[in-house]
């Protein structure tokens, strides 16, 4: 695609946990748990607030159209602000002062005088009903060219358990997220300098690591179409298809747009129970729901509601996103029935009843009567927004890069202040006082230059996750090369073998590391340790399983005797005699000494005999 | 510059318009498009235009005029307020139309009168002010009331619920009802609470209560005995608790089925009455090991004095001569217990015979305030000392338990 | 007459001779033969013949010489006392030998050294007797004491127990211990807290700690630690209860199983030091609306005063002149909660953000009780009002928890 | 048995629960309760407090020989002073002023200042460890010329519900406690007087009635013997039975102690461990228990052990009641062995382990090491007794009217002040003020005389737990000799055939009473309606379900026909054809209306005819 011609501008916006020892407006720790370690269980609704227009922001508006009893678990690391139950304490120094590094790091203006605020949130993920959020910094520059809007410090929401369960241990964690300008113009350069503020971030070296810790939210629209935000794509090699994938959406509805609009198609108002028309139906879905069945007439949009948009997604299926917000799991369009057990009969019963012409399409929802009106009434809201063009709407990242809706963009009017949290002055002093950390693309080069460590080596030891234990290591003495092959090549090998060495302590692969540097363990036995040490045993334990080790003296034992076996053959074959018979050696010793030492060892027993 | 003026400033040399909020220690607070709020030197400010004149529009709401009336008399809680987004301020509503737009179900239990004698911080209530509440709710059930509802802040609710319980004897539930998490947010309990004191209000009871939630679920709330009620926790929604006694009722949610307590009172046992004399120099002290006994000088004005003393109602020797001076002189000493739970009892160590002796009150199990609040009223009825014992031994409203139950 | 004299006296026209006992109210007390006691006219009495002296004998105790050496400090509750059937009087007793034959089986858990600074009701304790008692322990602890078990009337037990925590860092065991029930009735929970108390004076624990029932039964002891416990009920074996906070350890009965919390700070973990100063210009008032704002005024020449405010920890609008004079003369005010449970946060009404101006210091989850001590201990540590602020807001020994956790 | 030659003094204790509003020490109702109805379980143990001489009570001693934990059921008419959890209130004034009223009918001279006591009792009855009791007049004078010597106000205990089980409703009810002096020398006197100061107690209509409301302890001596307390004889009539027979025992024991003294019988201290030689006992007791088994030889003693000194009681029982107080089943002694399961040649092995000679008796028992131990004393300790003669004790009484061991006789020393109750004064305006009530005897005559009841029925009404009823029922305007019959015999008949009308309310009595005397219930239905009304159902309910009454004009028309069809018969017959008319009528309608107004009704209608 011509993404210029198409006039693509995208902008991102970065959400990172940091690493603090407590929470962001809360003294608890930031750290997670398994649900059952939990210690106790709160349930409450929540509802939108009434602005003072007598105005319910439109996002939460869509959240309420269920009333909602949600369920938390709480734990001994987590305390009553979490619980809503007690006022939140003030704003945690460590976090402002990491958000702060970073926003000298990409030459941004402090906030004078930051304040706190309430983003109203009403999906049950923050026990409040609002997420507190501060704007700390704005206007910086990125990677040479992208402007970055803003910085702001928020609370990290809950974990969702299920449907209307959440885990409180994850709320409030400090979370930065960084909003660029839509200075974008192609799939790939969202890419890179999302990976680029990646490598900021984690230059800190106090931001959180692993599997949920960072998001992007990507707004993505190209001319004539609208801005569309992005939710929760985690990894950076999936956004340059979640980008092509929403312009093509885009291009689709803008299409679509121009058809309906040349057929003069219309969207009238009004449902129509149908309830009768399938009460000895076939269908398992409209048997399972069925209480309730309404239907509505699209004029002249007959075979566009089931046109794809997207890989895996029609206009039908935007449609049925809005009708499920409804607590209906679904609709049917007459462009794919007869289908799902609805029979050819059924179809041309309802056509007949909701008066529908051969250019128009019938949609059909299930669920209890208030389930079924208010689904209905959705879709044909987002009927006609089809003939409008593109929503603005906020929408979730689905596994292969596509994208479902979630709620229209937020408004300011879900944002107030929280009162219950003082400002804080942000001075020139503070800002001056801040020393800019290495960027990891120096350490990189500093461990190339340093430790003599190849290029391409050291960039994976500066972005990889063990980095702090590799410097550990170095400091501890251990040579550079035995400690990135293990930090990083073996590590991963294992990961790719489904051993999970996420667990194991710095301290363990240190002293291990240093066991192996001494010789008292094997470079060999590295792997097999590690996947004991995965499996939970203790150091000591795990180099035992592997063999007892062997010492150099055992070895030149061993080595006299199958040299003085071969005695012959050596004397025949000279140095050449090494090879075949370290293969003999190594196959009594391996993984329990190191080779270099059997080498050397071989090669002086057999100097002496030759 | 004024509330809602447009202005703009530049940051990181980027120009930023935003609207003006309000000043904070010596900042302009912004609030930017974006709905965040930042706070900048005035310096950095400049003036746009004027703001816009906003006006709140209330969707109109319709009464069922089928439904029992009930009385709503707000006294400054946030059972309905609305947030101005701009400058974050709470704006309190107490007008029928403006509570039930703000919690519709309302409408389905009653229909409502309300009335605002004053608006104030809770922690400013003062007698004077129970007095002018009592009558308001006197005149509202003189009015044909069902029930009545009084919005509190909590902070103070318990003393104002007891003062009223001594002051009216009310054939009709008078429930006192406030939130622990402001209004303003949407996980707030006023909502829950508002609808279960409505509930209780409409059921079989005929006296004063506070209703609150009774765990910190949104599952049911608690209705508790003005007299026997105390905050117990500065923020959880289930800071209030019976001490000594069981909830009169309670209500489930979101079903309101409203569970009777065999104790509760009923409707119309009680005849409309109002007494509404009281005493304000009346004082509760808490002694504490080293007390200066000079401090008891302060006192030495006061009608009535409330102690609430150590254990089974003890205080230093140290205090005795000052003691017997001040109940000599005609204070009224009563004796309570800063333990809460249990019953004043000095009859069983030397000191609290010498209390007695001295002519000191046992306030049996009453708690602390409700004994201070009590002491004014009495003391507002009667100068004879022996009436004044008897009437403070006494159970007038539930203040007294003459049983210590196990398990409460 | 004199008690244990002989007389006789007629009733019904019979002579009945008994033992004379004592003066109560103008009669005569005697003792009949059957045990019971009776009140006569003196003028009824007649004298018989002299008393015979009756010595009491204390069987022969051996202590083992095996078990590690504990110390019990008395300071007048009654862990070991002895009725005399005459009177009726409790005689409290304190010798090693004593303690030891009133309570066997502490001999099978310790060797014990015994030691009286003073003998006194616990509602006349004053701080320079928190100062000598901690004194006396640090002494014991010095002399090798392994552990240390001070018996205390529980009126006060909890602001002593507090009071040593402050001043004294032990790396034993400090165990307070007292009964609710009088040691000289068969059901007396005194045994059993005396042998529990002894148990984890033995363990490996290293603070100042009460230890009581756990329960109404005799299934437990609970050791609170010093700072967080509150007496909250009158008369109940089980009326001490960590407040925000579990309990560092249970002791179970009768075998005396240690099980320590998670939390408890373990032997050796402080070293032995000292700072016994206090500033005893100190107070501790609580709000209640209407008070009189020239209350105040008492508190002029003091150094510290402890508010217990309403809900978050607030006061009325009225009295917020008077405190900021307070604070501008010197006087250090902490506000704490009324509520007991919950912490306290001035910052988020304007009445709390006003008392933040003002200076006074958020007490944050700390027991007023246990803030009133802090305070005295803080002031006779500095003068700098910074250091103050810091100290009295810093966690020193348990009495602010930073996080409240659910549950509690 | 010739009593004024034995030398039989004896002296009587009635207990009377008073029936008062609250409990003597608590404001808690004095209403009995169903376990079922429990709320609350707490568990404690008690011991014995030492004496200001070191010394503690014999007979608390010998309650602690166990050391025993209780377990007290709460209700909600309980509170937390009877858990020992709270002080006691002021003494009741309501039951002091009851006692009062009884000195004073007794010409008791009252105490100027009564001092409430603690009496120690540890046997688990109350929770406190003792029972508090004051005495509140003393030497008064009953039935002419029985010395009262004192009257005490005291608490209830708790009641039993199993070994260490009580259940808290009982306790604290007051109770007074009249103590005669031993004044009286044959059985039947001892009953006439109880029986005196029984009606004396009801009298005052304010005592508690019914199974357990009252207990008479017996004391009694013969010359030579000792003082023995008999406790819980619940019922009048047994009293001559149980004095006869401990007047039996104390005859035997003395003629033990002489047959023992002549034997030169001793008692050597000193315990045997023979466990070894019952290891392979088919003895099933034995086997029960047996961790340890201990022996002991009572010289001279044969043959004596095994004597009968009352109906099914011996020497060896008495000494298995001290040995039971450690906790085992019993004992054995060579007077009753081999039995049991206990072979002949265990006993031979036995006895010569023993060194028992042919004059000797061994005894056994089994338990723990420390029972039997413990056990094996109490029993020597008895034994020695036996060389004395009749020991001072306090025993229970069995079933039949024998007793059994329970304690010594308690001492001065378990008696101390209770701090927590002030003393209370009693002033000569309070006695004064005191109007005596008419004796249930007066009542009786009065019923003679004013409502012509034949006096031995006015005495059963005036002594009947009914007698309210009656009174009531009076005042009710119900004819005397229909509440009479119908309070009295009726409900006696009933209660006889098992129907207990306990439960039916006065109201209930007094209703129905009043439709009989209407006419509207038939007298006949009474026995019937209260069957009925015992087994819970209302009065409407139970009437109907007698039968539909009959009316005075269905008995008419009924009779009428009757008469019409018997014409000829009765012109034959006159008026003596009444009888076998009557007969066939009262068939149809017995219970459904009163054969009076069916014989006037009959006679009438003959009458007519002839």
């Amino acid at each position: 695609m011509d993404y210029k011609a198409l006039g693509l501008t995208a902008g991102i916006e970065i959400h990172q946990q940091l690493d603090t020892a407590e929470k962001l407006y809360c003294r608890c720790p930031t750290i997670l748990r398994n649900i059952d370690e939990r210690n106790g269980e709160i349930r409450r609704y929540l509802r939108a607030t009434v602005s003072e227009m007598g105005v319910i922001d439109r996002a939460a508006e869509e959240e309420m159209k269920q009333m909602r009893f949600f369920s938390y678990y709480a734990y001994n690391t987590t305390c009553l602000v979490e619980n809503d139950d007690e006022p939140p304490t003030p704003m945690n120094p460590e976090a402002l002062q990491i958000t702060l590094t970073i926003a000298k790091m990409l030459s941004m203006t402090p906030i004078s005088q930051v304040h706190t605020m309430r983003k109203m949130v009403i999906d049950g993920s923050n026990t409040t009903g609002f997420q507190r959020t501060a704007l700390v910094a704005m206007n910086g520059i990125a990677g040479g060219n992208c402007i970055i809007e803003s910085i702001c410090l928020e609370e990290e929401a809950a974990q969702r358990v299920t449907d209307k369960t959440f885990s409180l241990d994850r709320l409030g964690i400090p979370l930065v997220e960084i909003t660029t300008a839509p200075c974008m113009h192609t799939p790939e350069e969202v890419k890179e300098i999302a990976e680029y503020i990646g490598m900021i971030l984690r230059s800190t070296r106090k931001v959180k690591r692993g599997l949920g810790t960072i998001r992007q939210d990507v707004n993505i629209s190209i001319r004539d179409g609208a801005r569309v935000e992005i939710k929760g794509v985690q990894e950076l090699d999936l956004i340059p298809e979640v980008v092509s994938r929403e312009v093509e959406r885009q291009v689709s509805l803008l299409a679509i747009r121009e058809e309906l609009r040349s057929r003069g198609a219309e969207v009238p108002q009004g449902e129509l129970d149908v309830t009768d028309l399938f009460s000895s139906t076939k269908s398992k879905v409209l048997k399972k729901k069925a209480p309730c069945i309404m239907a509505a007439t699209l004029k002249g949009f007959a075979g566009i509601v089931g046109r794809e948009i997207q890989p895996g997604r029609r206009l039908g299926s935007e449609m049925s996103d809005y009708a499920k917000k409804c607590g209906v799991g679904g609709l049917f369009h007459t462009d794919e029935l007869p289908a799902y057990g609805v029979t050819e009969e059924e179809v041309a019963a309802l056509r007949e009843r909701a008066l529908a012409g051969d250019g128009d399409c019938v949609i059909i929802v299930s669920g209890t009567e208030q389930q079924a009106t208010c689904a209905i009434r959705q879709a044909l809201k987002r009927a006609g927004m089809a003939l409008e063009g593109v929503p603005e709407e906020t929408r979730k990242m689905l596994p292969e890069g596509s994208s479902a809706y979630m709620r229209p963009l937020p408004g300011a009017a879900r944002m107030y202040p929280e009162t219950d949290v003082l400002p804080v002055e942000i001075t020139e002093e503070m800002m001056a006082a801040i020393d800019l950390p290495e960027l990891l693309v120096e350490v990189a080069a500093r461990f190339t230059r340093e430790l003599g460590i190849d290029s391409a080596l050291a960039r994976h030891i500066a972005y990889s996750d063990r980095l702090p234990t590799f410097e550990k290591a170095i400091a501890a003495g251990i040579k550079p090369s035995l400690a990135a092959r293990t930090l990083i090549s073996t590590l991963r090998e294992l990961s790719r073998d489904g051993v999970d060495c996420g667990g194991i302590p710095d301290e363990t692969l240190i002293d291990l590391l240093l066991r192996v540097n001494s010789g008292e363990v094997a470079k060999e036995a590295i792997p097999d340790i590690l996947r004991a040490l995965a499996g939970g045993a203790p150091l000591e334990e795990a180099i035992q399983s592997v063999g007892p080790t062997f010492s150099v003296s055992d070895l030149e034992t061993l080595i006299e005797g199958i040299v003085a076996e071969r005695a012959e053959f050596i004397r025949d074959r000279k140095m050449a005699s090494l090879g075949p018979v370290m293969g003999i050696v190594m196959k009594e010793v391996r993984g329990r000494i190191d080779g270099q030492i059997v080498a050397d060892v071989l090669k002086r027993s057999i100097e002496k005999r030759i | 510059m004024k509330t809602g003026d447009v202005v703009s400033c530049t940051i990181g040399g980027k120009t930023v318009e935003a609207v003006y909020i309000t000043e904070r220690d010596e900042r302009a607070v912004l609030k930017l498009s974006s709905g965040y709020n930042i706070g900048v030197p005035f310096s950095e400010v400049l003036h746009v235009r004027d703001g816009e004149e906003r006006k709140g529009v209330e969707p109109p709401v319709v009464q069922d005029s089928k439904l029992p009336e009930l009385a709503i008399i707000s006294t400054g809680g946030t059972i309905a307020s609305r947030v101005d987004y701009r400058t974050g301020a709470v704006t309190s509503r107490s007008t029928a139309d403006e509570i039930i737009s703000a919690i519709p179900r309302l409408a389905t239990i009653g229909r409502f009168r309300t009335s605002q004698p004053f608006s104030i911080l809770s922690e400013n209530m003062k007698p004077s002010m129970w007095i002018e509440l009592a009558r308001c709710i006197y005149d509202q059930i003189q009015a044909g009331a069902h029930g009545v509802i009084v919005t509190h802040g909590t902070d103070t609710m318990a003393y104002s619920a007891s003062a009223v319980s001594f002051m009216l004897d009310t054939p009709v539930p008078v429930i006192f009802v406030g939130s622990q998490r402001s209004a303003d947010r949407p996980s707030s309990d006023n909502v829950m609470n508002a609808l279960c004191s409505a509930a209780v209000a409409s059921a079989n009871l005929g006296e004063v209560a506070i209703c609150m939630h009774g765990t910190v679920n949104d599952d049911y709330c608690a209705v508790h005995r003005a007299t026997r009620v105390r905050k117990m926790h500065t923020s959880r929604r289930d800071a209030f608790q019976s001490i000594g006694a069981e909830p009169v009722a309670t209500v489930t949610y979101p079903d309101l089925e409203v569970s009777l307590h065999a104790d509760a009172i009923g409707r119309e046992a009680q005849k409309l009455a109002l007494r509404d004399t009281m005493e304000e120099k009346c004082a509760l002290i808490s002694y504490y090991p080293g007390m200066d006994p000079a401090i008891l000088d302060s006192y030495t004005s006061y009608r009535g004095l409330v102690i609430a003393g150590t254990g089974l109602g003890h205080v230093g020797t140290a205090l005795m001569e000052r003691i017997r001076e001040l109940v000599c002189n005609g204070t009224t000493i009563v004796m309570t217990t800063q333990c809460l739970h249990g019953r004043v009892c000095d009859r069983v160590y030397d000191t609290g015979r010498d209390l007695l002796r001295a002519g000191v009150i046992e306030g049996e199990d009453m708690l602390p305030e409700t004994a201070l609040v009590k002491l004014m009223w009495v003391l507002g009825q009667t100068e004879n000392p022996e009436e004044i014992r008897q009437l403070m031994q006494e159970n007038l409203k539930g203040e007294i338990v003459r049983r210590s139950v196990y398990g409460l």
